[in-house]
């Protein structure tokens, strides 16, 4: 039972086809599995649904896709970086379904652990709820959301071994680990590709059940999409974006 | 003289309590941080999976794989740590956090919100706003009392009831704008109240701005 | 001549495939991990939170925090991964696991399984019974063919419906006892098959021995 | 804003009140919160409901609290080792509600994520179904199952910081992580207290957000409810209870 690949194009052969799901892992394009988009895009698999929580940047990431109008629709939360995906959603070219970012990965999530339908809060007497059931819990209103469940999911790891056990580093987490969970096959690039037992297994994020394919992607280099630094004269407290004291 | 933007962070940090976890949206909302009082810990979220968010990163020490909810390079505290998006959004809906502080095109006197989405123009998505609003324990929102037209037109933003796209209905607690505080009874009856002013501002001024009901209770 | 348990486990561990993640149930279904066939992967996941369950660790190693859902010590392999408990069942639940084998007190001609109360006696509780079987791949049954009672009467445990309370509903795909094994079509109309027979028994025993109807397809 | 407390009494100064609900962390007796037990046996609050996947063993863990007769009910998924529980139970003492163990784990995840319900496959057509709602999706029945949340978490890690980061040990993970959501407050009882700085970020399992107090508890020796050993001549293939090969 040979998990590991040794090209993004062999990791994904057999798996592609005209008008299936994809689900991609990444937030902006932080912890996005690039050259597993590189080589769907130069597969030509085209009338994708693809699922990720932003579409990229134009010619980065999914965008690539956009580019190549291999993307029929979308669902995603936030879309807002990519004059391409404006270009063809204005012109009705792209569908796209908006979702709250936690309902879109909760429903990943249940989509992964067997649960079909939940309740929550977010979206109540909003678009969002438009066409559900809204059902009351303790004098409170919640919508009713579906789970999430794809052909394929492509993830990106730090780290993985050859079991497919899977570690992520920082923020590059985000949706990674529950599209992992929800797809007939998932599929993850890691920059670090190692044996089992050289991962604590207290550490890990992805159990390898979940990974069907495992590929190494040597460390290159990653794109800032909003790169902020502070000068190092400031002082601590005059930087924005977050503190602690 | 209507507060600044700085000033209306500085009055938005007076609702930080110690030992609060707190969501910061985009733009005078981020600026909050600078605000936290000394010997205060608050604990910032950033919902793309993390607590504990530092300041920006030195020249040339950016991390691609640490950034916050608006993408923007950040850096770690001792306390950071990291998790899922359904981690951080289970900690969200769950009402974990104390305070989230955000913008907003619109706001209701029955605490209806509106800030995502305005019809006919390109519409980039709630991301995680819509979560937020729902789930957070007390919802701030820091915004100009009226909007300002390209013709130098004015029209108010505390409205009687939101005629944009809602992203939560009955969910703001307190808004905070350049010529006051409000205060709003979202789950109950009492509706909105202005409870302080801008220096310089008056009364007056301010109800020919406001479009909502509004009580006065000034302290 | 019926099969022992441990002909049993050797018949179940047949059902194993290169690659799989396995639960095994209390009894007899623990005795297949010494089956598994040389160079086959097969991972075993305890319930509690472990995937890749090794042996029992030697006198002295025994680790209080590394037990298997039997609540036994056992041991970590090089492929062990460690989570919550919400986490294995999304796992089960979510129909990752490939095979579950486990024991019954009643199976029924459309693949109900009753094992886990018996009205009027102390009830322990279903664990993760419920889960495993409605939510695993392909559910294989071992038990003996018929219950002994203390007077030495026997009853069928192959049964048209089981009138024990169930622990699912249409979920065995296999029946592997004593005797020999049954396949059923639990989310079909195909019923239940008797598809091979123990050395030395007669399909006229099992028929004498099984109230549940089945067809006959030794192979 | 200090989280620590100095022993479980102090730990639990304040929170506990007759008719409360409790949940416990621990899979038979691995992981589970034992000192704070101990604590809310001696503070004699009674009429407790009791969220724990088992109910210890005569004289240990919550088994205690049955002794003293301070649990009216139980939520619970398996409760076999424990005679003095058949006893009040047999007598109509005690209530159980017994709940398959995914389901018990998710409605705890679901109430500390601020999900009041969802749908599930687990016990349909059984006991556990009786009225509660089915319903189909996608051609397949589900029942819809409430989260849960209690007035009072208790858990057991092996390792906290003082802000309340959590890491849990090999399989004493268990139901600890969830419940420790799921409660107005959690009280945590680590091994090992450390410095905010010292746990690797990547490593952490439950965020210092759940942690409302903090305890330190010296190591001491862990019961075992089934010691089980093989002998070190015996060829490792002859093991029972798990095999990879």
């Amino acid at each position: 039972m040979k998990k590991v690949y040794p090209d993004p194009k062999a990791a994904l052969a057999g798996l592609l086809r005209d008008g299936m799901t994809i689900m991609a892992g990444g937030f902006g394009l932080c912890g996005i599995p690039d050259e597993l988009i590189d080589a769907i895009q130069a597969s030509g698999v085209k009338d994708l649904t693809v699922v990720s929580n932003n579409a990229g940047i134009d010619g980065v990431g999914l965008g690539k896709l956009l580019d190549t109008r291999q993307v029929k629709k979308m669902i995603s939360s936030y879309v807002g970086e990519n004059k391409e995906f404006a270009r063809q959603y204005l012109g009705g070219e792209l569908e796209i379904e908006f979702n709250p970012q936690g309902t879109l990965a909760e429903r990943i999530r249940a989509g992964g652990a067997g649960i079909p339908a939940f309740f929550t809060k977010t979206g109540v007497g909003t678009k969002v709820a438009e066409g559900k059931e809204v059902r009351e819990f303790d004098g409170e209103s919640y919508v009713m959301e579906r789970g999430l469940f794809a052909d394929l999911a492509i993830v990106h790891a730090w780290k993985g071994d050859t079991e497919g056990n899977l570690v992520y580093r920082k923020t590059a987490r985000n949706f990674n680990p529950m599209m992992a969970t929800a797809a007939e096959v998932t599929v993850a690039q890691v920059e670090h590709l190692v044996e089992p037992g050289k991962i604590d297994p207290d550490h890990i994020h992805t159990p390898g059940i979940f990974i069907g394919r495992i590929l190494h992607v040597p460390v290159r280099e990653k794109r800032i999409e909003q790169r902020t630094v502070r000068k190092r004269k400031e002082p601590e407290a005059a930087a924005a974006g977050g503190g602690q004291i | 003289m209507a507060w600044t933007r700085e000033q209306m962070a500085e009055r938005a940090a007076r609702e930080l309590e110690d030992g609060f976890y707190v969501n910061l949206g985009i733009g005078i909302p981020t600026l909050v941080s600078n605000y936290i009082p000394e010997g205060m810990s608050v604990q910032l979220q950033s919902e793309n999976g993390m607590l504990g968010m530092g300041p920006f990163p030195y020249e040339g020490e950016e991390d691609p794989d640490l950034i916050n909810a608006g993408k923007q390079t950040i850096t770690a505290l001792p306390t950071t740590s990291y998790f899922s998006s359904a981690d951080s959004f289970g900690m969200i809906r769950g009402g974990h956090i104390d305070l989230s502080i955000l913008g907003a095109m619109q706001v209701a006197q029955n605490g209806d919100l509106a800030n995502w989405m305005i019809p006919g123009k390109m519409v980039k998505g709630m991301g995680g706003a819509m979560d937020l609003v729902a789930g957070v324990k007390k919802v701030v929102v820091v915004m100009e009392h009226v909007a300002k037209g390209k013709d130098g037109s004015e029209s108010p933003k505390l409205l009687k009831a939101c005629d944009l796209p809602l992203t939560g209905t009955q969910v703001v607690d307190m808004v905070i704008t350049d010529l006051g505080v409000f205060t709003i009874d979202k789950k109950g009856e009492g509706g909105m109240t202005l409870v302080e002013l801008a220096e310089g501002v008056t009364e007056d001024e301010i109800r020919a701005k406001t479009e909502g009901a509004f009580k006065v209770a000034l302290r």
